[in-house]
C-alpha cells in the first residue's frame, strides 16, 4: 500500500481537553469548594463561585460498541449540551446544571442498559483486561467473569451499603494489566501447567539463549531435542509465570484443562487511613467455568458478606483483615489455609508471622 | 431440530443480569460488520473449549511509529476470516476523558470505515482501544485520526500514553493541575512515546491529591500525587453541622486519623497539621469542613509496576513535595537524567524500579543528581551490610576514594 | 621522669565514674595472677593502637567434646607471654543464672586455680564464661568442673546452651516452667551440644510470656514463648485501684492496645479476650488487676538469628500453642525432625531460618510433617507465583503429581 | 598430658537449678501473684501464699573477677542466705524476704561499686560482647565503650525517668554477638575496610574454593599474585561483612584507621505493644575514641534526650519514631540523613516510601 508522505500527519499527541469541557466545569475549574453525594450515583459539586454541577455515573461495560457511543452521545446531546467523560474505572459521567434532569437521565439511561451507581461506600466497574476477547496470553476470560460477578454484586453497586470502598479488578493473566496487585478483590488468571515446547518450531521461532535467560526461576535450559536444538523444561521449578511464552512463541502455557482463577484480597490504593497494601492471596484456585464461573462469583459474594457484616465503618477490606489478624479472615470466610498461602518467593521471610501478636 | 436456535449459547447467558453486557455490544456490531460475529463465534468456542484462540502477536504498526499497535491473528483463520487479523489500536485519550460527542462521533464513524467497530473505553492504561484491525487498514485508520486530531499511544519499550484523574477540572481537593501536567508531558515526549527506545516501558500517571485516582502510585514508572505543606482548611460551623447530622466524628474521622493527630472534644476539632501524614481521611468525611491547604503541589514517586518479574512494586518517593507549575522543567530534567542513566545500564525489560532496585537507591540518586532524604525511605537499614566508599590507607592518612 | 605512675594511662580513665569498672576487676585479677596484668597491659595497647591483638582462633577443646572452647591466641607472644594462650570456657548456666554461694565459691575456687580468674557473668548465649585458659589448663579444669557438677557448654555447629528466663520461679506470669523445660532439653540434647554434626549452630531460648525476657525471638533457632488462650484474669477492684493511684487507663491502656480490643468507661475495664493479641501490655501497666489466663502453654517460633550472612531474623511462628509439659515428646520429635531434613539438605554455615527460606516454608512444613496454618504468617503471597504441584493431562483426565 | 579415661566424667549438663533456689522462691515457684517495683532496682513479688520476696537488683560489670564474686558471694551469704542470680542482661540480684534489710543490701552493693536500678522505664545493663578483650574479629572494644556510656546516662539507670523501658546493646562486629539488632539502641562495631590479603599465607592456610564461596556478594575471586595462588577482591564489592575472615585468618579486616563504631535504633523484642522489630541505621559511622568515646556517648544521650523529651508514656524509642515517622527523628536529632541509611541489601526495596504519607 502507497502511503502518501507529504500529508502525513504524526506526533499530534491527543487533542487538548479544554475544547471538550462543559461549560461548567471550564467557568469552575480549579474552583469547587465540596461535594456531596446526593443518592447513589449522583453526586452534586459546589464551587466558590456559587455554581453546581450534578454528576451521574453510569456502568460501562467497557467493551462497547460503536453503535452504544452514538445512542450514549444523543443522551449527552439531549441532556449534557453535548459533552459527557469517563471515569479512570470504565465508568460514563454525565453533567449537568440542571438538578431537575437527573431523573430523567437515570431513566433514559436505565432503557439504554446502564444503570447508575458506583459512588461512596459502593463497588464501582471492575478493572480488567482483554480475557479470550483478544490476548494470547489469556488464562481466563475479562469480560464474562465481570459481567457475572457484577450482576451477582449488583446491589452493592447500586447501593452505597457497603462499610466502605471496594475495587475490584481482573487480569487475565500474571502480566496483571491493570492495579490488580492493589484491589480489595483481584480475580486473577493463572496457568498451572510448564509451557509445552513446540520443539519443532522453537529455533525457528526463538532465540534459545534469550528464551532460557527469560525465565526468573532458570527452570529453562537449551537441550537437544529428537535432533534438533530446543530447550527443556525443569517442570517442578517453573512458576508458571509465562515470562518465557511473551519472549517466544513456541512456549505456550494456555492449557484447557489447567487453566483458571486464583482470588485476592486486602489490597487497595488510596492514602486514605493506612497506606497502600498489595492484595494478597485467599483463594489459590478455582477452574475456569463459563460461562458464569459461579464458584468465582460466590466466593466473592462470600467474602463482601463476611467483611460487609464484620467491618467497622470506613474499613475497606485490607484495613479490616489488618485489624482482625488473616486467620481470622480465613475463620470467618471458611477458606482453607494451604501451602500455597504461605509465600515463597524472593522476600518470602518477611511474610512469616514474626512475633507471638495472636489471637486464639 | 440439528440447527440450535442460537450459535452461541454460553454467551448468551451473559446478556442476562443487571450489568450491562458486553455479548450485547459485541452483537450490535456484529449486525453491520462481519468482524463482530466471527468475533462472537471465536468467543463462544472459547467458551466451550476453556482456551483462547489467539496467536502470539507479530509486529505490525503504522509507518514510523515502533508502537501503539498490538498485531493479533486467530489460530483458526480458516474459520473465522474476518478476524483472521484482529489488531488493536491504542489511541491517546483527551486529559481526563472528557469528550465532546463530536469528538467521539468521528472516532466512531472513522473506526466504522476502517475496522470492527468494537472499541474498549477505555483500556487499562488511559487509551481509547480500537479492538480488531486489519493490517492493511492501520494506516489509513492512522491517519483520518491524526486528520481529526487523534493520535496513537505506546506499547512495547516506550512512554505510554500518560493518565490523569479529573483533577481541578471538577475536584475540589486537585492540589494541582493534572490535566494540564498531563497533557504538558503526553506533548513533550511525543517522540518518546511514538518511538520505543528504552530498556521497557515508562508510565506517567497524574492524580490531583493523596486518594489516587488514576491509582499513579500502583502502575506508573513515575507517579504524580497532588498534596499540601500547610495547614488542612476547616470550616468550624461545618464541622458542627456534620456532628449534628450525625456523623462520630470520634469513632470515624479521630480514631483512624493514621497520625493519630486530630482531637475532638464535642465542639471543636483540633488537627496537629505538623503531625498529619496527609492521608485525605478526615478530608474525605467531611468534605465541606475540611479542604487541603492551599500551599499545594505534589509528592513525586518512582518505580511502580506490575509483578513480572521482581515481584510488584508501588512507586516510592523521590521527591517529596514539589511545585507542580508549568514548564515543570526541573522535573523533566530529571526525568531525562534518570532516563539517559536506564538507558545507559538498564537490561532489556527491566523497568526502572526493578532497575534501582538492582543498583540502590542510594547509587542511583547520586547518578542523577538528586539528594537523599528520609522522606525516601519507610525506614532507614535494618542490616549492617553498608558500602562505605572511603577508607584511610596507612602511608598517607588520607581518606582515599575506592575506585569505582 | 620516663617512668610513668601508671603503665595503663587509657584503661585509668574508665576506672572512674558512677558504673561498675571492668578494669578494676582486671586489675583485682591481676593482683594474684600474671594473666590479669598481662591482659590489662595488651588491652591498653590496643586502646593505644586502636586495634585488638588476638588471632584468628584455633582448633582446641577437650577430649571427646568438638565445642565449648574458644581457642584465642595474641599476636605479640613475646611481649604478653603469659596470655600467649588465653582460650575461653563456656560452661553451662544453671537454668534461671541462680546460684548458691557455695557452688559460685567452687567454680571460683577451681578458676583460681587453672585459668586468669577472669569471668563473663555471664556471655550473651547465657553461658558462665571463664576468660582466659592456657591449652594445658583446659583438661584439668573441665574435669574439676565436672566433679562438682558443672559441664562444658557449646560452640561450632551444635546445640548451644539453652537458656530461659526464670519463669515461674519468681514471675507471675509466666506460661509454663521455663526452667523446668529449659533443664529438659539441655539435657536431654547433650550429644548434641558436645559433638558438632550440625550444618552450623543451634540454639535453644525459653521465655515465659510475650515480655520475652531472653530476648528468644531475636536469637534462638527455636523461641519458646509463654502465652494463653483464654481470658485474661481480671480483678476489679484492683483495676479500680490503679485508677485511683492516678494511671490514666484510657491513654496508657486502652489506646496503646495493638487490638484496640479494651474499653474503660472510666468504672469498668472491658477485654474482648477473642481479639487480644496477648501482647502483654495491660497486664504490665496493671501487675495487680489483670493476669494472664489459666490455659496456658507457649507459641513455638523458629529461626532467628544475626545477620550473617542473610540479614538478620526473627524468629516465626511454627506451633501456635502447644501445653508445655514433660516430657514435650512431641516437641523433642519435631526437633528432631527438623534437624534430620536440616542434616540431610542444610548448606555448611547455614541456620535453619535460612535453609527454611531457602526451601519455602510450605515445603519445609511438608517435609517435617506440620500442617500450614494462617498463624504462621504476616500475611498471605503477595506475588502470584505459586508453585502449583500438579496438573492435568490431556489424555487422561487424571490429576498428576508432577515429579519432584 | 595423660588423661585419666576411667573416671572421666562427661555429659553431666549443667546443676539441677532446685538447688540454688532460695527457699521462698522454691516454696512459692509457680504461685506468684503479682509484683510493684518499690523504687528504683527494688521488687516485691507478692504469691498466692501471702508471702513476699524482695529483689534487690545491682548493676553488673558482666567481665568479673574471682574476687568480686566471692564479695559478692560474702554478701548473699550474710543477707539472702547464701543464694543470688544473675538476670539475662548481666545484673545481679539479690532476694529477701526481709524487707528491713534491703536499704542494707543496697549499702553493701554500693560498697562494692555495684548501683542498683535498672528496673521498670529505665534503662537497664548494656548487652555486649567480648570486643578487645578477647574477640579475634572485633572492629571496637566492648567493655570500654559500654562502661562510658553507662556512666554517662547513668541517671536513668538509677531513676525511673523515661516514657518506657530502653534497651542498649553492643556487638564489636557483624556477627552481633547478643541481641543487638532487636534493642532501643545499638552499638555496632564496623570494619570500613576490604580484607588485606595475607598472600603469602593464603593458600596455607585456607582452602581457596571455601574462601572465594563465603563472600556473599561474591567479591572475592580465585588469583595467582605474585606467581602464588590466592584470591583478589574487588573492593567495591565488600561490604565488610567480614565472613571470609571467619572462614579464613589470611583475610583480616581488623584496620586501626577505619575500624569503628555504628549506632542503630528503634528495634525492641518484646511483644508488648507493637510487635517485635530490628533496629536501624542511625548514625553509619563514628571513628573509634578510646577511652571513653566522646562521640558515641553524646550521640547516644543526645537520642535519648530528644526521646524523652518527645515521646509519650510508655513509647520506646522505635515505637515513637513509628508515630513521628523517620523523617522527623532526623530532624529532631539533628543527625544528618545519608546515602547508607538507605538500604541496599536483598529486601531493600522494601524499605523504600512506598506511599504519599508524609509529614511537611
Ligand atoms: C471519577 C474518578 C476519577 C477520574 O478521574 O475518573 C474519581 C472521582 C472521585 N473520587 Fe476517587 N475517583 C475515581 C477513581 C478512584 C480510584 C482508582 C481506582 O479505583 O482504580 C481510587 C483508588 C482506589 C483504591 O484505593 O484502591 C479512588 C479513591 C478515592 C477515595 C479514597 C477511598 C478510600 O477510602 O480509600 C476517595 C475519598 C472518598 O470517596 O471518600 C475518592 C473520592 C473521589 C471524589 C469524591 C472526589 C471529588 O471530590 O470529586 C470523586 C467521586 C467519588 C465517588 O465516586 O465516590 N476517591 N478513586 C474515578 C471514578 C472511578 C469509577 O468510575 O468508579
Ligand atoms: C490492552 C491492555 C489491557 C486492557 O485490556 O486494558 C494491555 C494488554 C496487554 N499488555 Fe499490559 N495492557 C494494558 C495495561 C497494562 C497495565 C495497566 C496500566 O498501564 O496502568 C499494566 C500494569 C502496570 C505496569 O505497567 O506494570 C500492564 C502490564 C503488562 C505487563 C507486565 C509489565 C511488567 O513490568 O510487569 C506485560 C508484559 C510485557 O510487557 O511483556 C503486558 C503486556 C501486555 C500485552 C501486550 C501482552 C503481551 O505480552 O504482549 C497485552 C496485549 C493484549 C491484547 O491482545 O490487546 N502488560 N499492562 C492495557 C493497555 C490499554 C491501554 O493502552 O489503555
Ligand atoms: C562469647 C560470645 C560473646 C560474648 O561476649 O558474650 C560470642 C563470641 C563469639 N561468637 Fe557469637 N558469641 C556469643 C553469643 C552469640 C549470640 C547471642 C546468643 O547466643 O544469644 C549471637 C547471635 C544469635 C545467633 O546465634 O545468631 C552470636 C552470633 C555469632 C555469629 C553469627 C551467627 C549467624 O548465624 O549470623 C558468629 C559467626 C560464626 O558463627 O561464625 C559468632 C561467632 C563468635 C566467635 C566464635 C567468633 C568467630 O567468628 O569465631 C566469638 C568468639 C569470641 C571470643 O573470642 O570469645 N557469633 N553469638 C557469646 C557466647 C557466650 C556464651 O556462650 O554465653
Ligand atoms: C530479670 C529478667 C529476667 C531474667 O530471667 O533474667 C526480667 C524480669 C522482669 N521483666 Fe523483663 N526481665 C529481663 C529481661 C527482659 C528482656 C530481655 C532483654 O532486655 O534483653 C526483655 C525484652 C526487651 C525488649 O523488648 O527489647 C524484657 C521485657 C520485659 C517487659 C516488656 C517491656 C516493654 O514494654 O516492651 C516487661 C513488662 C514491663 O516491664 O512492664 C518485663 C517485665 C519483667 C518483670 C516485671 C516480670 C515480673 O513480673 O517479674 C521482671 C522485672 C521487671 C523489671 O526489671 O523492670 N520485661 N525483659 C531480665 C532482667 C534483665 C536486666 O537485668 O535488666
Ligand atoms: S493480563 Fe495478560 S492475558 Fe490479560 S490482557 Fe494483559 S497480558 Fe493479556
Ligand atoms: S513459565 Fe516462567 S517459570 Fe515457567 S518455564 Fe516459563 S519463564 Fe520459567
Ligand atoms: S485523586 Fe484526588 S484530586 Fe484527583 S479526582 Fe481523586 S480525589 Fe479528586
Ligand atoms: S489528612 Fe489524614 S493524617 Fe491528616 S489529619 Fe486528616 S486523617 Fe489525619
Ligand atoms: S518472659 Fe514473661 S514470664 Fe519470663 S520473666 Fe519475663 S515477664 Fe516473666
Ligand atoms: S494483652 Fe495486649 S492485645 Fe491483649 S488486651 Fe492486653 S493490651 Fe490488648
Ligand atoms: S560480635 Fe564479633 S567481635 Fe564481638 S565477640 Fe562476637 S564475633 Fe567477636
Ligand atoms: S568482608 Fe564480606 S563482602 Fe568483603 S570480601 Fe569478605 S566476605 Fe566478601
Amino acid at each position: 500500500m502507497a502511503i502518501d508522505l507529504k500529508d502525513r500527519i504524526t506526533d499530534i499527541g491527543p487533542p487538548h481537553y479544554e475544547q471538550f469541557l462543559p461549560p461548567v466545569i471550564k467557568e469552575n475549574y480549579g474552583k469547587w469548594k465540596y461535594h456531596e453525594i446526593l443518592k447513589p450515583g449522583v453526586l452534586m459539586h459546589v464551587s466558590e463561585t456559587g455554581d453546581k454541577v450534578y454528576t451521574i455515573r453510569a456502568g460501562g461495560s467497557r467493551l462497547m460498541s460503536i453503535k452504544k457511543i452514538r445512542m450514549i452521545c444523543d443522551l449527552a446531546d439531549k441532556y449534557c449540551g453535548g459533552h459527557l467523560r469517563f471515569t479512570s474505572r470504565h465508568n460514563i459521567e454525565f453533567m449537568t446544571t440542571d438538578e431537575s434532569k437527573i431523573d430523567e437521565i437515570i431513566e433514559a439511561l436505565a432503557e439504554l442498559g446502564h444503570p447508575v451507581g458506583g459512588m461512596g461506600k459502593s463497588i464501582t466497574s471492575i478493572v480488567h483486561t482483554q480475557g479470550w476477547i483478544h490476548c494470547h496470553s489469556a488464562a481466563t476470560d475479562a469480560s464474562g467473569i465481570v459481567k457475572a460477578v457484577m450482576d451477582a454484586i449488583f446491589e452493592h453497586y447500586a447501593n452505597m451499603d457497603l462499610p466502605a470502598k471496594c475495587r475490584i479488578a481482573l487480569a487475565c493473566c500474571l502480566n496483571m494489566c491493570g492495579a490488580v496487585h492493589c484491589s480489595d478483590i483481584a480475580i486473577l488468571g493463572v496457568h498451572r501447567r510448564p509451557p509445552i515446547i513446540d520443539h519443532k518450531n522453537l529455533r525457528k521461532v526463538c532465540e534459545i539463549p534469550n528464551v532460557s535467560a527469560s525465565c526468573p526461576t532458570a527452570a529453562i535450559r537449551p537441550a537437544t531435542v529428537e535432533g534438533v536444538a530446543s530447550v527443556e523444561i525443569i517442570e517442578e521449578m517453573c512458576m508458571f509465570c509465562a515470562n518465557c511464552y511473551t519472549v517466544c512463541p513456541a512456549l505456550p502455557l494456555n492449557n484447557a484443562l489447567n487453566d483458571g482463577v486464583s482470588l485476592w484480597v486486602g489490597g487497595k490504593v488510596s492514602n486514605a487511613r493506612q497506606e497502600p497494601m498489595f492484595s494478597k492471596l485467599a483463594v489459590p484456585y478455582i477452574e475456569n467455568e463459563p460461562p458464569r464461573w459461579p464458584t468465582v462469583v460466590n466466593s466473592i459474594v462470600n467474602i463482601i458478606d463476611v467483611w460487609r457484616k464484620d467491618a467497622r465503618n470506613y474499613e475497606r477490606i485490607g484495613e479490616w483483615i489488618n485489624r482482625i489478624g488473616w486467620p481470622n479472615f480465613f475463620k470467618k470466610t471458611g477458606i482453607p489455609f494451604q501451602k500455597e498461602h504461605i509465600d515463597d518467593f524472593k522476600h518470602a521471610g518477611l511474610t512469616y508471622k514474626r512475633s507471638a501478636h495472636l489471637t486464639y | 431440530m440439528a440447527e440450535k436456535t442460537s450459535e452461541t449459547p454460553l454467551l448468551d447467558e451473559l446478556e442476562k443480569g443487571p450489568w450491562p453486557s458486553f455479548v450485547k455490544e459485541i452483537k450490535m456490531a456484529a449486525e453491520t460488520n462481519p468482524m463482530g460475529s466471527d468475533l462472537l463465534n471465536l468467543l463462544e468456542r472459547s467458551y466451550r473449549e476453556k482456551i483462547c484462540h489467539w496467536k502470539h502477536g507479530g509486529i505490525v504498526g503504522v509507518l514510523g511509529y515502533g508502537g501503539g499497535v498490538i498485531g493479533r491473528y486467530n489460530d483458526l483463520p480458516e474459520e473465522y476470516p474476518h478476524i483472521a487479523h484482529f489488531h488493536t489500536m491504542r489511541i491517546n485519550q483527551p486529559a481526563g476523558w472528557y469528550y465532546s460527542t463530536k469528538a467521539l462521533r468521528t472516532v466512531c464513524d472513522i473506526w466504522e470505515r476502517h475496522g470492527s467497530g468494537i472499541t474498549n473505553m477505555h483500556g487499562s492504561t488511559g487509551d481509547i482501544i480500537l479492538l480488531g484491525c486489519h493490517t492493511d487498514a492501520l494506516e489509513p485508520t492512522f491517519q483520518e485520526l491524526a486528520k481529526n486530531g487523534f493520535d496513537i499511544g505506546g506499547s512495547g519499550s516506550d512512554v505510554r500514553t500518560p493518565s490523569c484523574c479529573l483533577g481541578q477540572s471538577r475536584c475540589e481537593w486537585s492540589c494541582y493541575d493534572t490535566m494540564a501536567a498531563c497533557y504538558d508531558f503526553t506533548m513533550t515526549y511525543q517522540d518518546e512515546i511514538h518511538r520505543p527506545a528504552f530498556p521497557y516501558k515508562w508510565k506517567f500517571k497524574f492524580s490531583g491529591c493523596p486518594n489516587d485516582c488514576v491509582a499513579a502510585i500502583a502502575r506508573a514508572d513515575i507517579s504524580f500525587i497532588g498534596t499540601w505543606r500547610d495547614d488542612i482548611r476547616m470550616d468550624k460551623d461545618a464541622v458542627l453541622e456534620y456532628a449534628d447530622r450525625g456523623l462520630d466524628i470520634q469513632k470515624d474521622v479521630v480514631e483512624l486519623c493514621p497520625a493519630k493527630c486530630i482531637a475532638w472534644d464535642g465542639k471543636e476539632l483540633c488537627i496537629d497539621n505538623r503531625a498529619c501524614v496527609h492521608c485525605m481521611h478526615c478530608i474525605n468525611v467531611m468534605p465541606k469542613a475540611l479542604r487541603p491547604g492551599t500551599d499545594t503541589g505534589a509528592c513525586i514517586l518512582i518505580g511502580s509496576k506490575a509483578p513480572i518479574i521482581e515481584g510488584a512494586f508501588l512507586s516510592s518517593v523521590i521527591i517529596p513535595f514539589f511545585k507542580m507549575e508549568p514548564p515543570y522543567q526541573e522535573l523533566k530534567d530529571l526525568v531525562e537524567e534518570m532516563w539517559d542513566l536506564w538507558c545507559e545500564e538498564g537490561k532489556n525489560r527491566e523497568r526502572i524500579g526493578e532497575f534501582i532496585q538492582r543498583v540502590g537507591m542510594g547509587n542511583f540518586l547520586e547518578a542523577v543528581g538528586v539528594e537523599p532524604v528520609a522522606e525516601m525511605v519507610a525506614h532507614p537499614r535494618e542490616n549492617p551490610y553498608i558500602f562505605y566508599e572511603e577508607y584511610f590507607e596507612e602511608e598517607d592518612e588520607e581518606e582515599e576514594e575506592a575506585d569505582e
